[in-house]
């Protein structure tokens, strides 16, 4: 999509000195801070940063449009020569949809479950009177196709809760396409999806807008995405530009700190630690099966060891079970088949009848901070209570020891001691929780996708975080994540999951080095790169082999 | 005041006219309206016919049926007296005249009564009513089964027997001079008898001057003037329909805004707000209807005489009518017997609120002091526990402490009465001395909740009821009158009227003071002006 | 379906168990009233002989058990006994009664539930503004009224001054239908004002928690006009919820409307049940009882029906 | 201190309306003794004198008592009664509800079959059948409603902990091999207390109504006590009359009503955005 690149070409959309405040708390604080986006026509800009940068309010205010709780208070927006700040609400709603169209970050929450899909694309050209309703069934089905979703002439009539994630975020671009605007706005659209799932779409969304010529704002964390995507790129943080440019140039070199560091983020690799010599593993999960209600099997015959001092990663896309592995170790879940061994011993299958010291020496870091720690309790009680729990400390050792261990993950016991968890950033908390697993002073951490809902560049603190405490300490992680990348900075060891089944699993470097299991192959193969041609030379490549008569192993999306 | 509370006892028992009553009220210094309205209002204008008369009663159940044997409350009763006639009737002026029976005769002993039947009376089903009838509606009161609450006072009967088909006998197991009055009570309606032997005591059907033909428990009866009446003068509307309405205020709504005719039980706080209206006005008359305070002179400290005159003098009944009653009532003189009965004794004393005389009497029992706990509920007749709280307020200025226990009001009649040694107690009274005396003075007999036994009272007692001679009569109840004031358990501080309202457009004669709505015979009496 | 003909069984098979438990706490209950329920109805003139007939003539003298249970076989063959007092049919008796709360609850659904649902809607379209607050007060205000009075206050302007509606409702089977609902207006608005605002609150609170959900969002960047976006796209997913509190509601309305018949005279089956415990007349106590639980139940299963088939999920499966 | 002042300063002015009420109230009830000239059921002049007469603020009542001290004792009573049965229901429906999430399976089936089953009897008859059984006393009143009310409270407790349940923290806390009783008081308690604190409101307001509701119907509260709901009932037929003063009661129970619930939708507003159930 660089054909129409570059500085060529009518300008489409103006934005001038845009700020924005939002509400909290009853207060109105700016988030955007005088930020001026201009855009061609045809040309795909990226909106890129983290969380709080003001990316997605900037790009839906494109539309005229502010969130509730949000309020655009200057600057200007011209769309093809209309002022949106001044235009009438009609005027506006005559715009959206037809003009300028939005595809959201989850299209499963995006699509009203009541009705059929065709039904919610067939609306935006129904009711701005671009199209009768035969005329927008038909031309559905085209772009159903287009878009490459299984059975195109069906598939509209099916109810949103019917279609697959993937599916329905290309049959939201496929409604957004609907009445040929000239602009689409795409938030985050592949942020919910599987790695393999996301390349689908991802090629989908590139195909359609180069077809139709549209232009594009593409919002996202991910600057591999986005290479892949734009033909320029806008880096934001906290609500002001850090960087523009030409999407090549700045990949390949970027001017500010903050776009590099974006840009290394995925480049931290730990040291293989150590085999571990000893005979009997940690822990030893054997042969589990397991299920829910006794209904639905989500682990079948699953077998993981586990060394002493290492890092085992569970890597596997939603529904791969991974989680449920996690489960199944800490005794939420009873196996019906299998056994789970600590040190050598057999552990109870539930929790509840497991020992005290057996509970101590297995803890578990969550994926979502703001859930596992109790908002109501202060941080020296959340930390102090394994303490006097496990290890009878009271009073002033207690005190003494909560200390020590703020001070372990980095942060300033006198300032955070008192705190409530809701006076913490993202990142501070999953140190709370780190702090908390390592108050009981286990022999194994369980982490299940602690990084997953932190921004990257926190992620990568706390992932190094955990690797210092683990040379310190010689603390065991199971790490269980989707993200390839994580998998390659922290582990010594691979588990690669699908449907329930262990498909790979061995040291990090032999899972990493080709030749692959077909599974593995597809999974390392979709993690973006920030190569902008990526995802050409992989869509090419992999046609190729399809070609050749190779066994290509396909996401369950198709 | 109480010259005029007085003067509308007499002018409600019909001992003096409505003018001399205003006379004399607006001497006493009343205005003329209060006076008029205290004398109620239309008295005698020429009956005209027709028209609807719907009465709202603050009375009536789901349970209630046409079996006026099971009959408690006043809806019933005033339905029972619009479908049903009986052998003798107590007239609005207090005196009893025949009804269903003709005349009748009694023996020097009062034992043996004999009554003549009216001729030619049709039951509502076109059956000729006849002694047969008479016998079968009498015996439904009798016999081991019987649930009728009529069943005591009709016990003494010891034979009923036909003298032909107009003629019955009773004979009696003692002499009772009273016995065609008890023959008016509300209980014992004359219904048809099936197959010449009982009768079918919920079928409904009388000799009355309607018939019914709606019947909803608990909620509506319509009735239907009887055509073939054999009263000339009486039935005047053309229909009637008696509504439950218990709540107060509903039924004070339902008359104002002409919902209603007249209903009974007015509020007595807003009693003088409904006198205001233009289109409403009270009808008050002062019957039998009584509040008492029941010692059990068989229990501590009650069995000493002196107490129970130190309780009586220890009450002030004129703040009880005037804050109980609203002044709709007048003051009781420790006995049972209402200014509207026939041998009431005018010329007792009255007993007068006096901590100090309380203070002597509750010397000479050797106390210095006195605590007892008062049992009342609202179930033992509206605002008797706001009467108990006032009588403590008065006991406690002759150094007697009255402590007002609250009893529920369910099951009061079960669990409290006859059993407390000092309770609340509702009597509707009785329309003749011997009735109320024997019904809860005299030794022995259930309902006697003050647990009393006087041998002299006694024997007057036995003595009256065979004494046909009216003056010898009138000494033995005034004497004994006297004796349950002086030495009775009982403390009676209030007699209290029966309050109605009644829309401008109704009229009737003089009120009778016997029982609620005009002696309950509201639907036959009145009509529309 | 096949999914909610079994929820809809398995509803009515626990339906029934609860009723039965309902049945069974009722009859314990009645058994410990204090007092004899005999003496009770013959009242004041109630001698131990009359009490000892009439106890012997009911069965009273049974155990409560062999009572009961003779009462259950009973209810399965339609048989709903005798009242003690009035020896009536308990099912003639309730009939009518039944009829008459109904026709006030139906009355009073069709007053306000449109409006309810009307006014919640416009509260959610035009949230925050001053036809917003003004309805907001207006019906938190009307919640907090104790019922009598909300009825009092109605008859002091409808019916004593103005003289418009009847004070008491005072209806009966012979009456044309239009007569019917003229007499029961009153009783019919105290009620809608006691419940609408719960109604109206609830159906403005779904929405615009619905209009916070992406797909809203979704609708207005798709350029949809609000009322459509509402009425299209809010609504039918609002609907369960509503649904539910318009339930709630009419079981309210058919089984909480004691206070407002005594008030106006209705001869409802409150009423009669009220005077039932208070006469212990058991068996209408108990009729009444599992006709109020039935409808409860039975109420709450249409909610739980209706949400299942206004949600497409459980419609249109996989 | 300083944040009281901004949230109250944040506070919509029907908020702020119902707070004042709310104070006040509480205040008079406190001080009610202190405030009152009279006893409560103190006899203290002829009955009906009007308003303002004979230093009689509000006149006396059918007994002669005087109204103004009737009605702050009406409001300790009231209030009282209708504060201490809240709390009950809130104790018992409170502690069962999250009990029953805590522990789940049969202690849960078991306890939501028994409240179904006490739900299905309607409320109001079910209280007129156990006041009938045991007779009117204001222990007997506070039970039995505090008993049919905690079904209610059973039920939002369950389904506020139910959510709460669920978290992560609580995972972690059974994790750690904490106690029922820990994981009840100090995990789900805590974070369930906004909305129950929230109920707590609405529901005090329909105990508040349900008492007088029954005083109405004569099971209520019971003279000589001087309580809101009798007193309405009491004088309710002046309605007709266009009496105001005798209704006094019926505005203080509209008004502390209506100032609880102005409050409870403020807060609701405040911490979990909109949540409307009876």
């Amino acid at each position: 999509m660089t054909n129409n690149g570059g500085n060529s070409g009518e300008v489409l959309l103006e934005m001038r000195g845009l700020r924005i405040e939002g509400q909290s708390e009853d207060q109105w604080n700016e988030i955007v801070h005088g930020v001026d986006v201009t855009l061609r026509r045809g040309e795909v800009i990226g909106l890129i940063g983290e969380s709080g940068a003001g990316k997605s309010t900037i790009g839906i205010a494109s539309m005229g449009f502010a969130r509730p709780g949000c309020r655009i208070t200057g600057g200007s927006i011209v769309f093809d020569g209309m002022d949106l700040r001044v235009a009438s609400d009609e005027q506006l709603r005559k715009l959206r949809g037809s003009r300028i169209a939005y595809v959201a970050q989850s299209a499963a929450a995006a699509f009203n479950p009541a009705h059929k899909l065709i039904d919610q694309y067939s609306e935006t050209p129904v009711q701005h009177r671009v199209k009768s309703r035969a005329e927008a069934e038909k031309d559905a089905m085209e772009l159903y196709r287009r878009l490459r979703l299984p059975d195109p002439e069906n598939i509209g009539f099916r109810y949103p809760h019917q279609v697959s994630g993937g599916q329905l975020q290309r049959a939201m671009t496929a409604m957004a396409m609907a009445c040929r605007p000239d602009l689409i706005v795409f938030d985050e659209p592949t942020t919910a999806l599987d790695v393999t799932t996301q390349i689908e779409v991802l090629a989908a969304i590139k195909d359609v807008v180069e077809e139709f010529d549209t232009a594009a704002i593409y919002i996202t964390h991910d600057l591999a995405v986005v290479a892949q995507m734009a033909d320029r790129i806008m880096v934001l943080r906290y609500g002001d530009l850090v960087e523009e440019g030409n999407a090549r140039d700045m990949l390949a070199n970027p001017k500010e700190d903050y776009t590099r560091q974006l840009l290394a983020v995925r480049s931290y690799k730990k040291e293989e630690a150590p085999p571990d010599e000893s005979p009997v593993p940690l822990l030893e999960v054997r042969n589990v099966t397991a299920s829910y209600g006794g209904r639905v099997t989500v682990l079948e015959d699953v077998s993981v060891k586990v060394g002493r001092g290492r890092t085992v990663a569970v890597v596997g896309e939603s529904g791969s079970g991974k989680s449920t592995l996690a489960r199944v170790i800490t005794g939420l879940l009873p196996p019906s088949e299998g056994a789970v061994l600590f040190d050598g011993e057999e552990l109870p299958a539930s929790y509840k009848r497991r020992s005290r010291d057996q509970l101590r020496h297995a803890q578990m870091i969550y994926q979502m901070p703001d859930t596992a720690l109790n908002p109501r309790q202060k941080i020296r009680d959340i930390i102090g209570r394994p303490l006097s729990f496990y290890l009878g400390l009271k009073g002033a050792a207690r005190e003494k020891r909560v200390r020590e261990l703020l001070a372990m993950i980095e942060m300033d016991p006198d300032e955070f001691i008192d705190r409530l968890p809701g006076e913490l950033s993202g990142g501070q908390k999953q140190r709370i929780c780190i702090a908390r697993a390592l108050a009981a002073e286990p022999e194994l951490i369980i982490c299940d996708e602690v990084t997953s809902a932190l921004d990257q560049l926190v992620a990568e603190e706390i992932l190094k975080l955990l690797q210092r405490l683990q040379d310190e300490l010689g603390v065991t992680y199971l790490f269980i994540t989707h993200d390839i990348a994580t998998v390659k900075a922290i582990s010594d060891e691979i588990v690669v999951m699908l449907q329930g089944r262990v498909v790979d699993h061995g040291p990090k470097h032999d899972i990493l080095t080709p030749p692959h299991d077909p599974y593995t192959d597809l999974l390392l193969s979709s993690v973006p790169e920030m190569d902008p041609d990526w995802l050409d030379d992989l869509l090419a490549d992999r046609a190729a082999r399809k070609a050749r008569g190779e066994k290509v192993f396909e996401s369950a999306d198709q | 005041m109480r010259e005029i509370e007085r003067y509308r006892g007499l002018l409600a028992a019909g001992r003096m006219t409505r003018r001399d009553f205003v006379q004399r009220a607006m001497a006493l210094g009343a205005t003329t309206a209060l006076a008029t309205s205290m004398a109620g209002g239309a008295l005698a204008a020429t009956p005209k016919k027709g028209g609807t008369l719907r009465l709202g009663i603050g009375h009536g159940s789901t349970s209630d049926t046409l079996d006026m044997a099971a009959t408690t409350d006043l809806y019933m009763q005033v339905v029972g007296n619009a479908g049903y006639n009986y052998l003798t009737e107590v007239s609005n002026a207090g005196k009893l005249t025949p009804e269903l029976a003709e005349s009748w005769d009694v023996s020097p002993d009062a034992k043996v009564w004999t009554f003549k039947l009216r001729k030619g009376v049709e039951f509502h089903n076109g059956k000729t009513m006849d002694s047969g009838d008479v016998i079968a509606s009498i015996n439904h009161h009798l016999g081991e089964d019987s649930k009728s609450a009529a069943k005591a006072i009709l016990d003494p009967i010891a034979e009923v027997k036909a003298d032909g088909k107009d003629t019955v006998v009773f004979t009696m197991k003692t002499g009772n001079a009273d016995f065609p009055f008890i023959l008016s009570d509300y209980h014992v309606a004359i219904m048809p008898a099936k197959d010449g032997k009982l009768i079918d005591p919920r079928s409904g059907i009388g000799t009355g001057g309607y018939t019914i033909e709606n019947f909803e428990p608990g909620v509506r009866t319509t009735l239907k003037r009887n055509p073939n009446y054999w009263k000339a003068d009486r039935a005047h509307v053309d229909s009637a329909e008696v509504l439950v309405i218990q709540d107060t205020t509903a039924r004070t709504n339902a008359l104002t805004t002409g919902e209603i005719d007249a209903m009974d039980k007015v509020d007595l706080k807003t009693a003088h707000l409904l006198g205001r209206s233009k289109k409403v006005r009270l009808e008050e008359v002062s019957g039998t209807q009584h509040f008492t305070f029941a010692m059990r002179t068989d229990t501590a400290p009650f069995t000493d005489n002196h107490v129970r005159l130190a309780l009586k003098y220890a009450i002030d009944r004129e703040a009880l009518v005037k804050t109980i009653l609203l002044g709709h009532g007048v003051i009781g003189n420790d006995h049972p017997i209402g200014r509207s009965n026939q041998y009431h004794a005018d010329d007792l004393p009255q007993r007068a609120y006096d901590p100090d005389k309380a203070k002597f009497h509750l010397k000479e029992a050797g106390l210095s002091t006195l605590k007892v706990d008062l049992s009342a509920a609202d179930a033992a007749f509206a605002g008797a526990v706001d009467a108990a709280v006032l009588y403590k307020e008065h006991a406690a200025k002759a150094g007697i402490n009255i402590n007002v226990v609250r009893e529920p009001n369910d099951g009061y009649w079960s669990n409290v009465w006859l059993k407390k040694p000092f309770c609340a107690v509702y009597w509707g009274g009785r329309p003749t001395e011997d009735w109320m005396f024997s019904t809860a003075y005299a030794d022995g007999v259930p309902w006697n909740d003050t647990y009393w036994k006087h041998d002299r009272f006694n024997k007057i007692l036995v003595e009256a009821r065979g004494e046909l001679d009216g003056s010898k009569r009138r000494g033995m109840y005034h004497e004994m009158q006297k004796i349950v004031s002086d030495e009775g358990g009982v403390v009676v501080p209030m007699f209290a009227n029966y309050v109605m309202g009644l829309s401008n457009k109704v009229a009737h004669d003089k009120l009778g003071a016997n029982w609620a709505m005009d002696g309950f015979r509201a639907i036959e009496r009145w009509w529309f002006a | 379906m096949a999914k909610i003909l079994k929820m809809v069984a398995q509803r009515l098979a626990l339906g029934l168990l609860t009723l039965f438990a309902v049945s069974l706490i009722i009859f314990l209950g009645v058994e410990l009233l204090p007092g004899d329920f005999a003496q009770e109805i013959l009242g004041q003139s109630a001698t131990p002989e009359t009490v000892a007939a009439f106890r012997r003539e009911l069965g009273l003298d049974l155990p409560w058990y062999t009572r009961y249970f003779d009462w259950l076989g009973g209810i399965f063959h339609g048989d709903f006994g005798k009242s003690f007092a009035s020896d009536r049919e308990v099912s003639e008796l309730i009939g009518g009664r039944l009829l008459n709360t109904l026709f006030l609850a139906a009355v009073a659904a069709v007053i306000s539930v449109p409006i309810a649902v009307a006014l919640g809607v416009l509260a959610a379209l035009y949230r925050n503004t001053l036809f917003d607050r003004t309805i907001n007060v207006f019906t938190l205000t009307s919640i907090s009224f104790p019922d009598f009075f909300v009825a009092y206050i109605l008859i002091l302007f409808l019916s004593v001054s103005w003289n418009i509606f009847p004070s008491i409702s005072n209806v009966s089977s012979d009456l044309g239908f239009w007569e019917h609902v003229y007499r029961v207006i009153l009783p019919a608005l105290t009620l809608t004002l006691v419940i609408i605002a719960h109604m109206m609150r609830m159906t403005r609170a779904s929405i615009i928690n619905l209009l916070a959900s992406p797909y809203i969002e979704m609708a207005m960047l798709k350029g949809i006009s609000r009322s459509r976006i509402v009425t299209h796209h809010a609504l039918p997913n609002a609907l369960a919820p509503i649904i539910n509190v318009i339930v709630i509601n009419l079981a309210f309305l058919v089984v909480g409307v004691v206070v407002v018949e005594v008030v106006f005279v209705y001869p409802g089956l409150g009423q009669l049940l009220v005077d039932s415990v208070a006469k212990r007349d058991m068996p209408v106590v108990q009729a009444s009882c599992l006709i109020f639980a039935a409808t409860y139940i039975l109420l709450n299963l249409t909610a739980d029906v209706l949400s299942k088939l206004t949600n497409p999920r459980l419609l249109h499966p996989k | 201190m300083a944040r009281i002042w901004k949230l109250l300063k944040s506070a919509p002015p029907t908020a702020l309306f119902g707070l004042i009420v709310i104070v006040a109230y509480i205040l008079i009830a406190i001080f009610g003794p202190i405030l009152t000239p009279y006893g409560e059921s103190e006899i203290v002049g002829t009955q009906f004198i009007p308003r303002g007469e004979q230093g009689f603020i509000l006149g006396t009542d059918n007994l002669g008592r005087d109204m103004l001290t009737r009605l702050i004792y009406g409001a300790r009573n009231t209030i009282g009664i209708a504060f201490v049965t809240t709390c009950l229901a809130f104790l018992i429906g409170g502690v069962l509800g999250l009990m029953a999430t805590t522990l789940g399976g049969w202690v849960d089936q078991l306890l939501g079959r028994l409240v179904d089953v006490l739900m299905a009897i309607p409320i109001l008859i079910f209280a007129l059948l156990i006041l009938t059984i045991t007779g009117t006393s204001v222990p007997v009143l506070i039970l039995v409603i505090a008993v049919l009310d905690s079904t209610r409270v059973f039920r939002l407790a369950r389904a506020v902990s139910m959510n709460i349940v669920v978290l992560d923290f609580v995972e972690a806390a059974r994790l750690r091999g904490e106690g029922t009783s820990w994981i009840i008081t100090r995990e789900i308690l805590p974070n369930a207390l906004p909305p129950l604190v929230a109920e707590f409101g609405l529901r005090f307001c329909f105990v508040f109504l349900f008492i007088s509701a029954l005083s109405f119907l004569g099971l209520g509260i019971q003279p000589p006590t001087a309580d809101w709901g009798s007193m309405v009932r009491d004088n309710a037929t002046l309605i007709t009359y266009g009496e105001i003063t005798p209704l006094m009661p019926a505005a203080a129970i509209a008004l502390l009503t209506v100032g609880v619930n102005f409050v409870v939708d403020w807060f609701l507003h405040k911490t979990s955005g909109i949540r409307d159930d009876k």
